[in-house]
């Protein structure tokens, strides 16, 4: 299951497209807006993604991920549009056999968001915005 | 060598801050012979340089290097360091 | 939060326990029962807890999560009595600044309940049943 | 040395296949002179040694090693491999 979507996410439908009789674990990632960067004032956050590339590239990472961990199951989900504070912009759901390819699935499959999902994240400040890129 | 009867085009793609520098998120773009998507990039951001903005490329949805040479019909994006997670 | 309770376990509460507007990453850990072990069926298991100390414990290993990762939230929950296939034994949650604190906590939160967690587990199969120790 | 008044005991758990093979879940047992903890399990539990279970020690609630010498109203629980998770 790879979503983008402007509703909030919600992580049970992740959660049951990763289940298996054969999982023993299961790992969620959420990735939360912050009220701050480096001392500046969030209020919102907007992302904008490249929608189609977005959706085939969630699926090559998790094609990349099922080669290295060929037992577990992988789903991903992002938010576009206006988020506010706290809300969840991302979600990565991973459930395995066991688990240490939990987390170093749920991990990989992170990392390469970070760097390969065509998606742009601006910080909207009370004095300004700003796109920000991942470090 | 023939005449083509029409121009070979593309279309581009634009996302965050170079969407709100072109001031639109897409354009149809005539080709030049054996142009790279590099050198489309320079030709229609002359102000900057991909190392400039770190911007990467993307033919057909799929990330490719700069030298990747462009056809009639790709689509084209240019990518700003990414921001997703 | 720390919990050990024979109710099935809901992650809602767990999550709220480690939200906090600082937070960019929530990394969520679910034991889920597995239907079979080394080709034997399971149909369903039973965990019994040393209740008092188990609680305790589970203090003592987000108080140590803590020392090395000052800045993250920790919520423990462990079921007790039968549990069905499929359904969530353990979740550890984890609230966190950034990911890497939050993957690295969660585990280590992980490895040491599979140690010194006084909880026992007995599967229950079709044809007897066997008390089951960690790895 | 005065004699005591009673005699000093201790509470004891059983956990999982200890427990089973026990017949119950706790009992108060009266101490020995300087019995340390796993003491107390080699006279509670003559057919084992603690290694063969690889059974594990807490008093007060709290992993201890096997050494760990008991006082009049210590909580003493044997521990045999945990299956949380």
């Amino acid at each position: 299951m790879f979503l983008l979507q402007k509703e909030v996410l919600d992580p049970s439908p992740l959660r049951r497209a990763v289940s298996d009789p054969g999982h023993g674990a299961l790992l969620l990632f959420e990735g939360v807006t912050r009220d701050h960067f480096e001392g500046r004032r969030v209020t919102h956050l907007e992302y904008e993604a490249y929608a189609a590339m977005a959706l085939l590239e969630m699926e090559r990472i998790a094609a990349d991920a099922l080669l290295k961990w060929p037992t577990v199951k992988i789903a991903i989900a992002h938010r576009t549009g206006p988020v506010g504070l706290g809300e969840t912009s991302l979600i990565v759901a991973v459930g395995a056999p066991h688990r240490p390819e939990g987390y170093e699935a749920n991990r990989f499959v992170l990392e390469a968001i970070k760097k390969r999902l065509p998606v742009w994240k601006k910080e909207v400040y009370e004095d300004g915005q700003e796109w920000k890129a991942n470090a | 060598m023939g005449y083509p009867t029409g121009m070979p085009t593309v279309t581009v793609h634009y996302f965050a801050q170079l969407r709100e520098e072109r001031g639109r998120p897409q354009e149809e773009v005539e080709l030049q012979d054996s142009e790279s998507v590099m050198d489309l990039f320079a030709r229609l951001f002359p102000q900057h340089t991909p190392r400039s903005l770190s911007v990467g490329f993307a033919v057909n949805q799929r990330h490719c290097s700069g030298s990747t040479l462009l056809s009639d019909g790709d689509e084209v994006a240019f990518i700003p360091p990414v921001g997703g997670g």
